[in-house]
């Protein structure tokens, strides 16, 4: 399978598409669903997991001796083997299930951050960042007294590397986190790049790979990152999972966040022992048909290659480009097709983007309007909020004539 | 399970919500209001002021600024016009099924917050009132 | 469907085992699941609910405008309204979800403990607790330097109320937390007494209802809490969803646990405004097919009617506790019948628990050994660890046969 | 996928594993030991402490205690026998493949870490090896 990772031939998406039960319900108008930056379509092979799981094996894993707990908690733990080999991870030790990106930012934030951070501290991230990837820490910043800074972005939606020196010169920052791709502007950000600087200045470095994971190749120790979060439900995969993956020293070093079964090895009413890696930070009993799910989505993933997923999204996002700026009125954000993954937003003169977004869906047009979670860098772009594209391998170009057509619509509309 | 646009996109397109979206009433701040009150729906960044003047007991002046979608805009617009020289206990008792009644469309879950912000500021700022009206249905 | 909650008439069991795949799945020796404590087995109808939700309106909630997005909140949401209406709280909006119980017992120990129990402060618990309702508030003592304090348990298994005055005396005591029905014992505990007394001395009560809310009818009103946790896997609902309800003032005052999308009303690099109940709590993409599935089993277990699950728990452990007396050299742990709900837990001299599971394995008897999550407990009760069997609407008395025979069975084999 | 009774229960408690559980070599405890370690299976309270003596480079006394089932008990037993007189270089290569032939039984997923208990205690012990034997293939 690892071997169709590199193939050249590009993605037939209209084959991939029929595998996907949401495209071959019966509805009045055909979906074209633009939305999968927000999540993705599942397809058969995720959903018939989880309920093979349900359907034949249902048990509550790691503590059962009986043979469908056995069973549960062999394919618990081989999904989680083939997750942390999908990114590269040296063990599976490294990769600890959780609900979702924002849940493994958390992780860090509590049980990393509030063990290693103390006032006069300071923690870089960027104006792109998506909420996830910011509140957590404004939460620990407020209750530290840790300081926030921010890389900004260019004119043209990249992050502008020139401030970093000196956002790191005073020594005093702890941790950088940025965003792997941006949600809205779609920017490919140089992690590795950051990562270097990050560590030459002593500071560990945090990847949001939410949007980056489930759409091109990743590879956690070319990044040369600590921490990299990810969410199954934008991977094909099932909502209620995701990762975080880091360091084995910083895990080990880290206390562990929640507290209850299977975190323990041993409990006493006075105290107790944790347990070992990856187990000290799963509690309770954990989404086991979710990350049995997810499994089958990097296997579904890696059957289709992830350079040709991402292929397919530029290719889709150029031609996208392409075709929106013949709207008039319309401003596409972010930078140019060569620098960015399968996400497209835009604003359109004299129309809200909720406007745009209601128009569309009256064709079954799915595009997310509003600030997608990221209202410091809307603020930062000077708008209030904007309609977004975005796509994944089942994506078609005529989605994007769909989108087009609808935005000519729109146009009329509100011109009256 | 009705979507946003349950009655089709032209009929959540109205005429008159056109008309108050690009030729809003009321639309503007007051120098010393007597209540002002901001809010937003978290959603989707929509953001309404409300301002309003009384004397004797009566709305005598309201305006409205902010940023949103057309039916947020149209929304606060219309319920501006309903209020002026009505009594603070009239502007009470206003529900939100008549601020249904007034925009006189259907709007699925997520739309409905914007057709409830105007609202639901007015509220706050009348009567301190901070939860969304009818909050439970449409929770 | 409320109306069938008061029937009279019992279970059929045989008729509701259709409905799950689990038992109608070939294999070789059929399966005699006696493992409900520690996850309930599934009925198609919430199978069906979630590839419903990812076959035809797989989208991510609040802030999709288009016409998929306003369906799958619209699920969202009315899932919440028929779990909160199912444990009868006031309002849909004082029902967070969680990925389980522990997580909706950590979001307590953070939000609330840290913002509200300092130095001094102490924590009543039970001997009796899970690990999931135990490691957060030792966890807690330990960085708070709160004191943690016991109810201990009577020769039968029962929790020892006249020890209770005497823990809450000195005024100090901030929190009760008890389990409402003991994952090992059975024992139903009197939970509306308990919070009667917390109350009276100023403390707040948690219910750990793990085990009741997914067998019998349970009122949050009529118990008079203040915290209430349960989990989604064990009442016939899929894993990584469960619920904490708690009164509207205690979850208004609380600051936010995670922090993310979602959970925010304005975010600025500079700080955020939080959003309102219940949203404020509930950070990123949450497990929206898993709410959407355990909003089926809520509908399904009443359909079935909590009363009469509840009458066939019961039914089911009176007898297992007929027959297991039969078997010698077996020490039944826990109360009465008339004082426990469908779990037992038992030794047999001689044999490791661990043995008689693998024995009982053999005939497709699935039972539980270990310590259950509860090592204090099985410290108390001075065993290391005890098999358990345990029940639901779908347990047959011939499966507590086949567990009598097996027992037979290990003893045979370990005589040799 | 083999469940923990992969060839069979009977197969499981062969007459060797029921033979060292009910007589166990080497139990008990040493007075002043050289070495002792006591470890957990956090995932069902099996316990087990190794003490060891060594002399001149040989373990010449060794002996485990602890509370577990017939497979950690027995497979306890059997790795006492087995290191007794031994080189400490030459007990640290007893791998996880070694510790399984010595039981003679296939073990689930499960029940492996049961199987696996003493020789993890041996190696923490032994030279402070923290991590399971061949972790990666049983995590
Ligand atoms: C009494 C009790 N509390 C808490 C839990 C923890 O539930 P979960 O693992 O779903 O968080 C369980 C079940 O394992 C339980 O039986
Ligand atoms: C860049 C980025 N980070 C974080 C998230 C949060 O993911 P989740 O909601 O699954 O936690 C998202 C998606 O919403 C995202 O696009």
């Amino acid at each position: 399978m690892k071997a169709s990772d590199t193939a050249t031939a590009s993605l037939d998406a209209r084959a991939v598409r029929e595998q996907f039960p949401i495209f071959r319900a019966e509805r009045a108008k055909p979906l074209r669903y633009l939305d999968s930056a927000a999540t993705s379509q599942k397809p058969d092979a995720v959903i018939e997991a989880m309920d093979r799981y349900y359907g034949t094996i249902n048990a509550n894993i790691h503590r059962g001796i009986y043979r469908i707990a056995e069973e549960a908690t062999a394919a618990y733990e081989d999904a989680r083997r083939r997750l942390a080999d999908f990114i590269g991870a040296r063990s599976p030790r490294e990769l600890i299930f959780t609900s979702n990106s924002t849940a493994a930012i958390n992780l860090v934030a509590y049980a990393w951050g509030r063990s290693q951070l103390e006032a006069g501290d300071a923690i870089v991230l960027t104006v792109m960042e998506h909420h996830a990837n910011l509140v957590p820490w404004q939460i620990l910043a407020a209750e530290r007294d840790v300081e926030l800074r921010f890389i900004p972005i260019t004119g043209s939606g990249e992050l502008d590397l020139a401030a970093l020196p000196t956002l790191l010169a005073d020594g005093r920052v702890k941790l950088v986190g940025a965003v792997h791709i941006s949600n809205v502007l779609g920017t490919v950000n140089p992690i590795a790049e950051i990562a270097r600087q990050a560590h030459a200045a002593g500071a560990r470095m945090l990847v949001d790979a939410s949007q980056s994971v489930p759409h091109c190749p990743v590879d956690v120790q070319a990044l040369g990152c600590d921490f990299f979060a990810f969410t199954g439900h934008k991977m094909l995969g099932p909502t209620g999972i995701g990762g975080l993956w880091a360091r084995r020293e910083l895990l080990e070093a880290m206390p562990p966040f929640m507290g209850g079964g299977e975190m323990i090895r041993e409990v006493k009413l006075t105290g107790s022992k944790w347990n070992e890696l990856p187990w000290k930070f799963e509690a309770g009993t954990m989404p086991i048909a979710e990350a049995i799910g997810l499994g089958a989505a990097v296997d579904y993933l890696r059957s289709l290659g992830m350079e040709r997923v991402f292929a397919h999204d530029r290719e889709l996002v150029a031609y996208a480009m392409e075709r929106l700026r013949e709207v008039p009125g319309l401003t596409l954000l972010g930078p140019s097709e060569d620098k960015r993954g399968g996400v497209i937003a835009f604003t359109l003169d004299g129309i809200h983007p909720h406007d745009v977004a209601t128009v569309l869906d009256d064709d079954g047009v799915a595009v997310r309007a509003g600030h997608h979670c990221a209202m410091p860098l809307h603020e930062a772009l000077g708008v209030p909020a904007s309609a977004r594209a975005s796509f994944h391998c089942y994506s078609l170009p005529e989605e994007v004539d769909a989108l087009v057509a609808g935005l000519h619509r729109a146009r009329k509309v509100f011109a009256r | 399970m009705s979507g946003a646009s349950g009655g089709g996109m032209d009929d959540l397109y109205r005429e008159h919500i056109l008309d108050h979206y690009q030729h809003p009433r009321n639309r503007g701040t007051l120098e010393r209001p007597y209540i002002t009150y901001e809010d937003t729906n978290p959603l989707c960044g929509d953001r309404i002021r409300m301002d309003l003047n009384v004397r004797d007991g009566k709305i005598d002046a309201v305006r409205f600024s902010g940023t949103g979608c057309s039916i947020s805009q149209a929304a606060a617009s219309m319920l501006c016009e309903a209020i002026e020289g009505k009594t603070l206990d009239e502007a009470k008792k206003i529900s939100r099924d008549d601020m249904l009644e007034l925009l006189g469309i259907e709007l699925g879950p997520v739309r409905l917050k914007c057709g409830l912000l105007a609202l639901k500021t007015l509220k706050a700022g009348a009567y301190g009132m901070t939860q969304w009206p009818g909050e439970d249905e449409d929770a």
